[in-house]
């Protein structure tokens, strides 16, 4: 089965193609939905049947590369287009074709009757090609095709709607936001390649081979420079403070892109690729530290703005910024499974949430456009008591809610508490611990009230929609609401693959699982971990019940607001009109961007194209021509013009030649 | 036979004369016959030269001289001829389509 | 006597060159340079080179001046009575003050080399002027003689395209 | 078959003869024989791809006396290598997609717009084959006189002044080449050398006052055609006012022979001089990339945004060839050819739309998605292409040439190079949407056509190109391999023989010539290929010189 590898990637190829091709011609939605859901369906299958196989073999053989063709020789340098499966990689792949499946068949009925139906589909197809390209990749290079093909996607689902400008614009940020990550991804690359090249004679991108000459590595130094190249790509790709600014812009595209792009799978991969060479990075500790501190401002960051959104799916846009963060905390504090579980988790709820929101979504645009009504689909303010028109809808948003939010017995909670447990009680950051942990925290009673306020704004209450709308509003059909009840129950039991060991009711089948990835890692990480005291179980339990009550408390305050009280929210407003105007415009990061990068770049090309170009340059080019004017100017005097001027001239020199010869 | 020098004075006073002459006058077709003025000097002085050296070459080239010259001669009418059916005059100080 | 005779034609020869110049009317001057060319085709004689005399007045005086005089009553000129030049009689004085002091210096300081070539006065007589430029021409000048025929071609077809109506 | 890279070379003259006898009124019957001509001579050329044997030397060498004016003897010497191989199957590759964008956008003087195609062709295709000096300056300037005429006559608003501006920049630079030359050859005649051959001025060994300022003339001619800051503002004009079938060749051919010659002349021919220059091009190469693409983004003229994003992509690879690494300079040639590609393409699409509005401005554009989607989608492919974006033609080369200029002493440079990658992102991202995306609101764009068959078709080869590229670049890359091998061999002589070394080592080398002339594939195997470290020049500045660096120079020393 690990053969058959190539085919994972292979079959959205194929669906890219037929529906890229000759989408326009299908014209039939069933045939081409169908067509891309199939392909990436049988690559769930195949990626199903490479986990059964794995789980079959003993842990120290569940690493297997396949050579498709060599891509770049030169020199010493080789990249060959290979796919490695490890357990990081399979759990995935199965996570993208999982849940990129369903998604699938949710745009089935999402996206009826759109213009570019057959388009949606063959970009998705090639987003799920990319995406596994990515995770498939052995070297880094191939992870790069992935890593940018991801990121061109990206960019065509977000400009879906081209012919809205914010759409356009949104996509261009998307893209160039990404390639600054990748600008670092590149320059972490050459980094490690070069240092590894000139200092061992070991001239490889492969991660196999980079993790068995890892050992060469020193701690700090030029890792740390590296990784925080590396650091950066992550922050690029996976939304982070600096980076950040273009998800929740992103959430122009169609609502199943958000789903699957957005949230499940490609802004992950900056974790995946931290995951993939934990080994790298877990040799700095100071960019373990950055990470995990960035991590944890990121999720503090994200979470506020997202209390005062009212657009649904910027709230979950800043939602899934802030729990990105929570991953780069479990990356930085050296919980790498964690992370990865946090990864897993949020990509069944955080989809199931995007596709819920989608369905909400699709109903309000159904019912509002009936009566012509210009009304927005997605403002929060124009919802309210969905719960008895969408049933089914509201359900599995709830359940996911309670999953996010770190209920007890729900998925986020155990990978979550994971996270805040290892902030709290990892060897690498000393003091730093507590404040981390504090921050995840606070992060965490956030998230449990946006999102909670986010449910009562949208399915409780009064409903707010224009009352002649109202009649109109209807769950979504099957095709839609099936796979929101996959990915709900995921949402709920998703989490018990990887319960903590200090419940203790089942063994932590994920962290055994990935064991081999991350052993290195922490052998590494060992190295200087500080070996104090360890926390006992008593903490643990202390703070585990103390998550819990941070995430009632959050929802209890969200309740508070919008369901008992709903005039508090105007007066909290009224009394903090500069704080929420600050946070309600997402602390001004855009504006200040356009300020500090954009706009001076533009100025400066202005400057350098009408100023140096045009002036400098060619003024000296067009200088040097006029001066030879000028002379020419005074010299063509001398062409009279009359002939026998000329003859005279002539004349004149022949003789005066002569005579020098002569006289001489 | 007269000695080779007093040839070559002649020639060079009629050279003399055909290049003030090419100088002065506007009459483009005076010009012209000047200049076959000054072309025959130099055929005297090759005929004398010839003569006097013993060597016909001279007297060959003398005969491609004559060759050019009609040749010229026949190019050049045709151009004054051309030159009058345009501007009515054969004034060099007409001919001013170069002049700035 | 062949001195004396020589100083006559040289008289006329500069005589008629300086009409050519100074006449008003180009026929004149036409005529005057046909004088000259006569002249020219004595020396030539006297220089034993009869076949060049007979070009020279076939050539230049039948056909060259005879085209130049046809041309000049074609166009019907006016006498040229137009504005003086002054100052190009002084440039051309200068030139030509320059152009005898050049000569007559280089007559003066040169001195010529003796006879190299074969072409005695005597052979010449012997076997005849003409057959003799008729050996070189086609022995030694054979390909320059070709190529002038090329170019009377090239000439010929140049007078006819330039003396059309419209060029 | 031994004639082939003649026949190649003239087949173009040929059909100008051919072209001669056609009236001037048949505009079809010339498009079509012009085109026919060019494709021919791409499937010739195509002969000397199959038969290129994958080594070092040169091949289908022709070697014969030409001129002899005096101490000048000129042979009509040439041969192509793996390096002039891709460049010159680049040349013959786009002139039929030059030329079949011709068939619509020109209607005056057709005759002798084909005609100076097609001797802009052999120009080309000559410079690239050259292995005589001369005959080398000969073909430069040859393509510079129809590039003239085509900007000038068939060109835009502003085309004299842009032809001028084209042809003084140019000649200026190439008079400098020529005077270096001249002086080259006396100096190779003061040390045996009896002609104009550059397999043996390989082997002179110049003192370094006067490789410096050898190496500064060719340069500084180079540096123009290719064309680096500051000396590049001749290109945007040129580009703008240039018939879209001028720009193509320009950007896709014409920009090469100053990289090209970098890579075949001034390096080889000048090592120290180069290693002692090569911070400077570096310097001036970042510069280029981060100008050009600041420049670039404000540009209101499409066709002038592509142009100055053509001086980017030719600093990335004035980057790679300094690199002097077998990575960098692959890159180079790689990136070369996939600029060729890219931006001719480029080049073409805004042809395309010039073509049907009449208009280059990116404001009087907008939405263009709606009503030309197969426009839209190839626009995009090859914007991505422009771009880098991995898995076309652009990342490779891109990716090779900043790799290698990192592992080299250009480290520093290559991190700020690398930044021009979210540059070009920026400005070419922000053309295409605002030609492509937004509301389609201008009346005129309402009833633009798509593409019709012909300008698919002129299409297809690129963008099949840029995706055989992207993925599978190996067969390219192992062709020119060995000739980038010899290349880096002998720039690396430079930093070896800058230190005193036994004078063994020093005696003249005529062997290289007589490689030339023996049978292909006989040489190649000799090459001690890969050791691993052997090609760094001066990876780190600590390493002293390896012992493989000399017999890696000479590998007919070994004899």
């Amino acid at each position: 089965m690990f053969d058959k590898v190539w085919l994972i990637p292979l079959f959205p190829l194929i669906g890219f193609l037929i529906n890229g091709l000759f989408g326009k011609k299908i014209k039939n939605e069933a045939v081409i939905g169908g067509i891309g859901t199939l392909m990436i369906f049988l690559s769930f299958l195949v990626s199903c049947g490479i986990l059964m196989q794995m789980i079959g073999l003993p842990p120290e053989q569940r690493v297997f590369e396949k050579v498709l063709f060599p891509w770049i020789h030169s020199g010493n340098f080789k990249a060959d287009m290979a796919f490695l499966i490890d357990p990081l990689s399979v759990i995935m792949i199965m996570v993208v074709t999982g849940v990129g499946s369903l998604i699938h068949l949710y745009s089935i009925g999402y996206m009826h009757g759109e213009e570019g139906f057959y388009r949606f589909f063959a970009y998705l197809n090639l987003f799920c090609m990319s995406m596994l390209l990515l995770v498939l990749g052995s070297n880094m290079l191939v992870m790069f095709i992935g890593w940018e093909g991801v990121g061109l996607c990206s960019y065509l689902l977000i400009g879906y709607y081209f012919h809205k400008k914010s759409a356009g614009d949104a996509a261009k940020k998307a893209f160039v936001m990404n390639r600054v990550g990748d600008f670092g991804f590149l320059i972490g690359l050459f980094t490690l390649y070069w240092w590894f090249g000139s200092n061992h004679n070991i001239w490889t991108v492969n991660f196999t081979e980079i993790k068995a000459a890892s050992h060469l590595l020193p701690y700090g130094g030029v890792v740390t420079f590296a990784t925080l190249c590396f650091f950066v790509g992550a922050t690029g790709k996976s939304a982070q403070i600096p980076l950040f600014t273009w998800l929740p812009d992103a959430m122009e595209g169609p609502t199943p892109v958000s789903a699957l792009i957005h949230a499940a799978t490609m802004v992950t991969a900056g974790v995946y690729m931290i995951g993939r060479m934990s080994f790298v990075f877990v040799k700095s500790p100071e960019t373990m530290m950055v990470i995990a501190v960035v991590g944890a401002a990121t999720a503090i960051f994200a979470a506020t703005i997202g209390t005062a959104q009212n657009d649904i799916k910027r709230v979950l846009a800043y939602s899934t910024v802030s729990q990105l963060g929570f991953m780069f905390l479990a990356m930085g504090v050296g919980a790498f499974s964690a992370g990865i579980f946090h990864l897993m988790t949020h990509a069944f709820f955080k989809a199931c949430l995007f596709l819920g929101s989608g369905s909400v979504i699709h109903a309000m645009h159904h019912a509002l456009h009936k009566i012509h009504s210009n009304d927005d689909a997605q403002d929060m303010r124009n919802m309210g008591g969905l719960k008895s028109a969408m049933p089914i809808t509201f359900l599995t948003f709830l359940v996911s809610t309670i999953a996010i939010s770190g209920i007890p017995g729900f998925s986020g909670f155990f990978s979550k508490d994971e996270i805040l447990w290892m902030a709290f009680a990892n060897p690498y950051h000393g003091n730093l611990n507590i404040v981390l942990w504090g921050i995840g925290a606070i992060a965490a009673c956030f998230t449990a009230f946006y999102m909670f306020r986010l449910v009562f704004m949208t399915f409780f209450g009064e409903s707010r929609i224009n009352p002649k709308a109202k009649g109109y509003l209807h769950e979504s059909p099957l095709v839609i609401t099936i796979p929101l009840m996959v990915l709900g129950a995921l949402a709920a039991v998703g989490g018990y693959l990887g319960m903590p060991k200090i419940l203790g009711m089942l063994p932590n089948y994920f962290e055994h699982w990935l064991e081999p990835v991350f052993e290195l890692a922490n052998e590494y990480g060992s190295k200087y971990a500080h070996h104090g005291a360890h926390p006992s179980h008593a903490i643990e339990w202390g703070l585990m019940g103390l998550s819990v009550v941070i995430a009632l408390v959050g929802i209890a305050i969200a309740f508070t607001m919008y369901v008992k009280n709903t005039e508090l929210p105007g007066k909290f407003v009224a009394a903090f009109p500069t704080l929420h105007r600050v946070v309600y415009n997402k602390w001004y990061v855009d504006e200040i961007y356009d300020y500090v990068f954009v706009n001076p770049c533009k100025a400066c090309g202005q400057f350098l194209w009408k100023g140096f170009d045009v002036l400098v340059i060619d003024g000296v080019v067009n200088g040097v021509a006029n001066v030879v004017m000028g002379f020419s100017g005074i010299f063509r005097y001398i062409q009279s013009g009359y002939i026998y001027n000329y003859a005279f001239s002539m004349a004149l020199g022949v003789v005066v030649m002569l005579g020098y010869f002569i006289f001489k | 036979m007269e000695n080779l020098n007093s040839y070559l004075i002649v020639s060079a006073i009629l050279f003399t004369i055909g290049t003030i002459g090419v100088l002065t006058r506007k009459n483009v077709i005076v010009i012209f016959m000047c200049i076959e003025l000054m072309l025959n000097a130099v055929n005297l002085t090759f005929v004398a030269f010839s003569r006097h050296l013993g060597n016909l070459d001279g007297q060959v080239f003398v005969f491609f001289i004559m060759t050019v010259a009609a040749a010229e001669a026949a190019v050049g009418l045709a151009l004054i001829i051309a030159f009058f059916n345009n501007k009515e005059s054969i004034d060099v100080d007409d001919v001013n389509l170069m002049k700035w | 006597m062949e001195t004396l005779f020589f100083l006559i034609i040289t008289l006329v020869a500069i005589v008629s060159a300086i009409l050519v110049v100074t006449c008003k009317n180009p026929i004149n001057s036409a005529l005057s340079l046909i004088m000259t060319f006569f002249c020219l085709a004595t020396y030539y004689v006297m220089l034993d080179a009869p076949f060049m005399a007979a070009v020279q007045v076939m050539v230049y005086a039948g056909a060259i001046m005879v085209l130049m005089v046809f041309t000049i009553m074609l166009l019907n000129i006016r006498v040229d009575a137009s504005k003086k030049h002054s100052h190009k009689l002084i440039f051309g004085s200068i030139i030509g003050f320059f152009t005898v002091l050049n000569l007559v210096v280089v007559l003066v300081k040169s001195r010529a080399a003796l006879p190299t070539g074969p072409y005695s006065g005597e052979m010449i007589k012997k076997i005849g002027h003409t057959e003799l430029v008729g050996r070189e021409i086609f022995t030694t000048f054979l390909l320059p003689f070709e190529i002038t025929s090329i170019l009377l071609l090239v000439a010929i077809v140049g007078a006819v395209i330039l003396a059309k109506k419209k060029i | 078959m031994s004639n082939v890279l003649s026949l190649t070379t003239f087949l173009p003259i040929l059909g100008v003869l051919l072209l001669l006898f056609i009236p001037k009124d048949s505009k079809g019957v010339l498009r079509n024989v012009t085109l026919a001509v060019t494709v021919v001579t791409f499937l010739v050329s195509l002969i000397m791809l199959i038969g290129f044997q994958t080594n070092a030397e040169f091949q289908f060498v022709e070697n014969v006396p030409w001129i002899a004016a005096g101490p000048f003897i000129m042979r009509y010497n040439i041969g192509i290598d793996g390096i002039s191989l891709w460049l010159v199957i680049l040349t013959t590759f786009i002139m039929p997609i030059a030329v079949l964008s011709t068939f619509t956008a020109v209607e005056e003087k057709v005759k002798e717009y084909m005609i100076c195609l097609l001797l802009l062709e052999t120009g080309m295709l000559g410079a690239f084959i050259s292995l005589d000096l001369f005959l080398f300056y000969i073909f430069w300037e040859v393509m510079l006189i129809p590039m003239y005429f085509m900007i000038g006559i068939w060109g835009g608003k502003n085309k004299i002044y842009a032809a001028v501006k084209f042809f003084i920049y140019t000649m200026v630079g190439s008079l400098l080449m020529l005077v270096a030359l001249i002086f080259l050859y006396f100096k190779g005649m003061q040390a045996g050398i009896t002609d104009f051959g550059l397999l043996q001025f390989f082997n002179l060994k110049l003192d370094m006052a006067t490789q410096t300022w050898l190496f500064l003339a060719f340069a500084f001619a180079f540096a123009i055609k290719v064309p680096m800051f500051p000396l590049h503002t001749w290109l945007p004009d040129a580009h703008t006012e240039a018939p879209t079938a001028g720009s193509v060749i320009l950007a896709a051919v014409l920009l090469k022979m100053g990289t090209y010659g970098y890579v075949r002349f001034a390096i080889p021919l000048f090592p120290e001089a180069a290693h002692k220059f090569a911070p400077l091009i570096a310097t001036l190469a970042v510069i280029g990339i981060i100008y050009a693409a600041l420049v670039a983004m404000v540009q209101e003229d499409v066709k002038k945004l592509v142009a100055y994003s053509s001086v980017a992509h030719l600093g990335f690879v004035m980057l790679g060839v300094f690199a002097f690494n077998v990575e960098g300079i692959t890159g180079g040639m790689l990136q070369m050819i996939n600029h060729g590609i890219s931006t001719g393409a480029l080049f073409l699409i805004v042809g395309f739309i010039y073509e049907r509005r009449h208009t280059r401005l990116i404001t009087d554009f907008g939405g263009l998605s709606k009503q030309m989607p197969i426009f839209a989608t190839i626009f995009m492919i090859v914007t991505f292409s422009s771009v880098g974006l991995p898995g076309t033609n652009g990342f490779v080369g891109e990716f090779l040439i900043l790799l290698g200029a990192f592992e080299s002493h250009l480290r520093w440079y290559t991190v700020v190079a690398t930044s021009g990658v979210i540059l070009s992102a920026v400005y070419m991202l922000w053309v295409f949407q605002r030609v492509m995306f937004g509301e389609l609101d201008n009346p005129k764009n309402q009833k633009l056509l798509d593409l019709n068959a012909r300008e698919i078709a002129i299409m297809v080869p690129l963008i099949v190109m840029i995706f055989v590229m992207g993925l599978y670049p190996k067969p390219f890359i192992d062709k020119m391999d060995p000739a980038i091998k010899k290349l880096v061999a002998q720039a690396r002589v430079a930093s070896v023989s800058a230190q005193p070394i036994p004078a063994s080592q020093q005696k003249p080398m005529p062997a290289a010539q007589q490689g030339a002339q023996m049978p292909a594939g006989h040489q190649g195997g000799e090459m001690p290929a890969g050791h691993p470290g052997g090609e760094k020049p001066a990876g780190h500045p600590g390493s002293s010189p390896t012992p493989h660096a000399a017999p890696t120079a000479n590998p007919h020393n070994a004899k």
